[in-house]
């Protein structure tokens, strides 16, 4: 029996028939590991000792000072072992796939955070690994294809369709679809048939169990406002889960790219251009045209250009539980560069968006309101990228310096 | 009906042949001409994909072949129409086979009324199990449209049975794990799935993904009722024309 | 007055005249904030909440297992903000900083984790921050010269001497015997004249205290052995220093260069080329010739590539209670690769001076016994040196399109 | 007795003149040639510079010739032949400047009694506060050297006092913060330091850093008993070559 799980209207399990055993094997080892209190246990133990968990929340004294605002938090998941939130979901998936006893893993990759994470988690499990990327991606992120290679993963390019995100992931189902007895697909994000955005979403509440704690230690009461990045959806449910019962505006940042009237983003839920629709195995809104072809995306964020989001954020949103918006290229490289100079953080440019939509609105909350701000990963990945953004010309004699080299 | 008209079909051939293309590659005249070579060449059915952006099931041959069309601007309009032409013009039964979103961005009452009206006689959407799929089998049986069902070699007995009670006109079986366009080994193992797809339904049964030549053809006689051509009928036009795929298709049988 | 305390006959402050009131109020701000109680707990604080502390304790299972020798574990100094320990003593000056009212600091930077470390608190604390860095070295750590920049420091080229650590930490002298009054020079590690040896071990202290307790916790016993990698002797004696009373053997792994009878290493305490001098204000074991004149050095790891030694580890040496040795840049980059296939684990290059030591010995030791390895930082900032030792293609092709695009 | 030789020329004299040079820059002959040329122009005494690989305390000019000293093969040895050269010509205090470790690594005492076998008068060590130097100062004292010893702008009046306890010759006072070869503001408060300095010593007091025309020598006759000319002579010989030095000393005053 395929097993689907829907949030509303959203969700599903939209499997090739291929599949429909191996995802029973999963559902079933899923849900006796939840159940199982060791599980869990274990889970934090290995997040404490292996990466770096309770990751920490950082009071931003100086962007606070500098708005004029609310107070600002930030939670560090930036500081986990490979530099993103994507280590909670892969070392809980990394738990599932030694009681299922395969030896495999595969996983897409778009900021090549998931990959290098998972690249990891199989070293350190002693699993074989291989990622798929899309060609864009690889270029645009290539010090984490890098790792992932050193690390001792095979990473495959991705040429077919937009050879980015979404094309990874139909990619590395090609290969789970031959390899299933011995290889366990490890899902990225809250996306997916179920029960990948139960599951993912489940280890990433780690973030929000351990934010909650350490505001209410630190302030004695909760936030008015938390922000997050939203990609696939993994690290603002994440954030989000242990808050949806309070009195806290919730609010997912999407990639706005060139802007959401040029037709170049990456806005599903916060753009009028998103509609329902069911593609890689699940329901939810997508970018596509009215035939239901998937349709280009742009972001200067690898991690957030994707067609589709998680069915449950789908929900929250037409709930109203989830307030969605969205923050150009532009306004994002402002906002990492702020962040930057003021606080001395760097978030990777998905989380920038979360920390540019703060910015906007910040300076209209109270001095005693506190706003948490979800950094999601760390910049180091999108030297590149960043150096491009600001045209650094030194950045850019170096890499000439190194290209004449290699030609000698 | 599908299946009757398998049955009569079968009644004077030991196996049937079915092949695939992907509506609108080359470009939506060559697929006429396409299929118009192989009706001509003999096929006792067909396979005909509307493209999709995403096609997970498929193998790098028939992906291509997915994303070409599209580039070159295929719509599932024009795919209608073509369906609606094709039937017209050839006497032998013409399937839809296309991934859910397609159906559910037209509307799935719709679109399989579309199918009714054009005569197509069934469609297979591979990325549908039945437990999602309740509205598409309600409009399929309301039109008396053929729901094809897939069998995998990773499929249960149990849910075999499950599956053979949605399925209608015949049952897919795939070869082996995988996509589309890998060689599968046509060996003592496959026979012994084939005897057990064929002991969980009374439907005829169809076994496709790696099919590429007589011998395969041969191989498959008696264990099973059709055998489809998919990849390989796309290698062929690519490599040698149009016309070729007559000729292909004549030697198999 | 100077103060100058010794160590064994190494340290002292041989200190121009015009700095010497400077040292005086840098003595009575280090003295005074570390008899008063409060100030530990405020760098405790700050280190909890921005950093990442305490870091993990990593138990290396797989690592273990592959030498069938002593259980490993890693002490996770690569978690803390900025990706090095040496966050832990630019935090710690940074406090002092505001205390003595200052508001530029200096900083001179071999591998440019120091540097990044001090733009970040300069940033963090809103002092203004210039960085000293050589021009071999600024060559070969580029990537954190773009993010001190990013940071909103100044960095500034040095293009005298040798071009590397030493020759920054003279320039850093310059910059400070001109600009006292405001400005704090952030010394980087345990050497130059009293009290940075003192002050910068003091800091580092935090590896150890956490370790000392980590280790009790998981095993219930103290390790046999202890490896650091040596630059300045900061984080060496950072973990060290919980642990000199104890049976606990103590190994401090130098840069052995292209071997140690080549002339060209860093090791001068592991080898017979190192002799007592006094240079940039203290006196200690330098590699120098007969005249007293500062040789060359080279190792593959940038902060390694100094040519003196903290004063403390001079004596633990002369005390026997130090064993020092060194690893070859070869051997240190077969370590790196291992514990990255291993264990998921990216050490800094200098880091992986302390694994390559400790894979020579772990093998001979029982199974019973335990070592315990720091891991000082990590290697994302080493992404070139790296690619260039492996001669990975794909980098050098990824290089060259990128010079392409610049060309354009 | 270098301080009773100060004393006498003073008589002659409102304001005698220092230069400094590094030995072995550009070459060890040409070091000579400009001492030759300095005490010919006049000059009243010179500081000797041993070349050390790392002068922490020195601007760019001096630096490079440091390092380019070295570079070139200088040695200690050499820097000795050289001083012993020149004692033996010229009628003038010559002194030795270099850094702590030169003479450590070549033994306190030994270097001490080498400088007053070749007939040094002194030595000026900038890394050496008195606290670090007993060893240092009592050779000095043993061989009736002069220590010179440095004020600076942030050197407090008790400081001064406890630094005047160790000099020996004159004292030198640094005119303000920073390394050598920037530019001094010659202004009020510079007089003013200037007076402390006096207020605290018997000894003749010198000036250096940034003196480097006339102009500046003018401004400190009466306030000091020695000008210091050191990174000015450097540039002038760079840029003129060595016979420029002599006119430039010569119109210094
Ligand atoms: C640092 C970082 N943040 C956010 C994302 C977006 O993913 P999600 O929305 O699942 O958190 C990514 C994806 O790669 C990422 O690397
Ligand atoms: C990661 C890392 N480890 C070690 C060192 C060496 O310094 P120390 O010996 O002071 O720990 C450096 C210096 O830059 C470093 O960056």
């Amino acid at each position: 029996m395929v097993e689907s799980r829907y949030y509303g209207q959203y969700g599903g399990s939209y499997l090739p028939e291929i599949l429909v055993s191996t995802f029973d094997q999963l559902v079933t080892a899923f849900k006796e590991a939840k159940n199982d209190p060791a599980f869990w246990e274990e889970y934090e133990q290995i997040m404490s000792s292996y990466s770096c968990r309770p990751t920490p929340l950082t009071f931003a004294g100086n962007l606070t000072e500098y708005f004029g605002g609310a107070r600002i938090y930030i939670k560090r998941e930036d500081l986990n072992h490979t530099g993103a939130h994507k280590a909670n979901n892969v070392m809980g998936q990394g738990l599932l796939v030694k009681r299922m006893g395969k030896k495999r893993v595969i996983a897409e990759t778009g900021a090549g955070q998931h990959g290098v994470a998972t690249a990891t988690m199989a070293a350190k499990f002693g699993f074989k690994c291989t990622i798929y990327m899309g060609e864009v991606d690889i270029a645009r992120q290539r010090p984490n294809v890098f790792w992932m290679e050193r690390l001792g993963a095979e990473v495959v390019p991705v040429t077919d369709g937009t050879r980015i995100l979404k094309d990874a992931i139909n990619e590395a189902f090609r290969d789970w679809v031959t390899n299933m007895d011995d290889t366990h697909y490890v899902l990225g994000t809250a996306c997916g048939p179920h029960p990948y955005p139960e599951m993912v979403s489940y280890f990433q509440s780690i973030i929000g169990r351990e934010a909650k704690k350490q505001i209410i230690k630190s302030e004695g009461k909760l936030p008015e406002r938390i922000y997050a990045c939203v990609g696939g959806g993994s690290n603002a449910l994440g954030i989000f889960s242990s808050f949806l019962d309070d009195s806290v505006e919730l609010v997912g940042v999407e990639a706005g790219g060139d802007g959401l009237n040029t037709g170049r983003h990456a806005a599903r839920l916060a753009s009028k251009d998103g509609t329902v629709g069911i593609a890689q195995g699940f329901k939810t809104y997508f970018l596509q045209n009215s035939d239901g072809q998937m349709q280009e995306t742009h972001s200067v964020a690898a991690g957030l250009d994707y067609v589709g989001v998680s069915p449950i954020l789908s929900l929250l949103k037409e709930e109203g539980r989830v307030r969605f918006e969205s923050a150009t290229d532009r306004e994002v490289l402002d906002a990492l560069s702020l962040t930057l100079k003021k606080e001395g953080l760097v978030p990777a440019l998905e989380s920038a968006h979360a920390f540019a939509q703060a910015f906007k609105e910040v300076p209209n909350l109270s001095r005693d309101d506190i706003i948490l701000i979800n950094q999601s990963g760390r910049g180091d990945k999108d030297i590149f990228t960043i150096a491009d953004a600001f045209k650094d010309p030194d950045w850019q004699k170096f890499i000439q310096q190194k290209a004449e080299e290699y030609r000698a | 009906m599908l299946e009757s008209y398998l049955r009569n079909r079968l009644k004077k051939k030991d196996i049937l042949l079915m092949t695939h293309l992907v509506l609108g590659y080359p470009s939506m005249e060559d697929s006429f001409r396409i299929i118009e070579t192989m009706v001509e060449a003999g096929v006792d059915l067909m396979e005909l994909q509307i493209p999709f952006s995403e096609p997970v099931a498929d193998g790098p041959v028939i992906l291509h072949a997915n994303q070409m069309a599209l580039e070159r601007g295929a719509t599932v309009k024009q795919a209608f129409e073509l369906a609606e032409k094709v039937v017209k013009n050839f006497d032998i039964p013409f399937l839809i086979m296309t991934y859910y979103n397609i159906l559910f961005k037209y509307g799935v009452p719709r679109f399989v009324s579309e199918m009714a009206k054009k005569g197509i006689k069934g469609s297979i959407v591979p990325d549908l199990p039945p437990e999602e799929g309740e509205e598409y089998f309600n409009a399929m049986e309301e039109h008396s449209l053929s729901s094809i069902l897939i069998f995998s070699p990773t499929t249960t007995l149990d849910r075999m049975q499950y599956l053979a009670g949605f399925a209608g006109g015949f049952v897919y079986c795939v070869a082996r794990k995988g996509v589309t366009g890998s060689s599968t080994d046509f060996s003592e193992e496959l026979a012994g799935y084939l005897s057990m797809c064929r002991n969980t339904t009374n439907l005829p049964i169809a076994l496709g993904f790696g099919v590429k030549e007589k011998k395969d053809v041969d191989f498959l006689t008696q264990k099973a009722d059709i055998a489809v051509i998919g990849t390989q009928t796309i290698k062929v036009i690519e490599k040698d024309g149009i016309d070729a795929a007559g000729d292909f298709i004549r030697r198999l049988r």
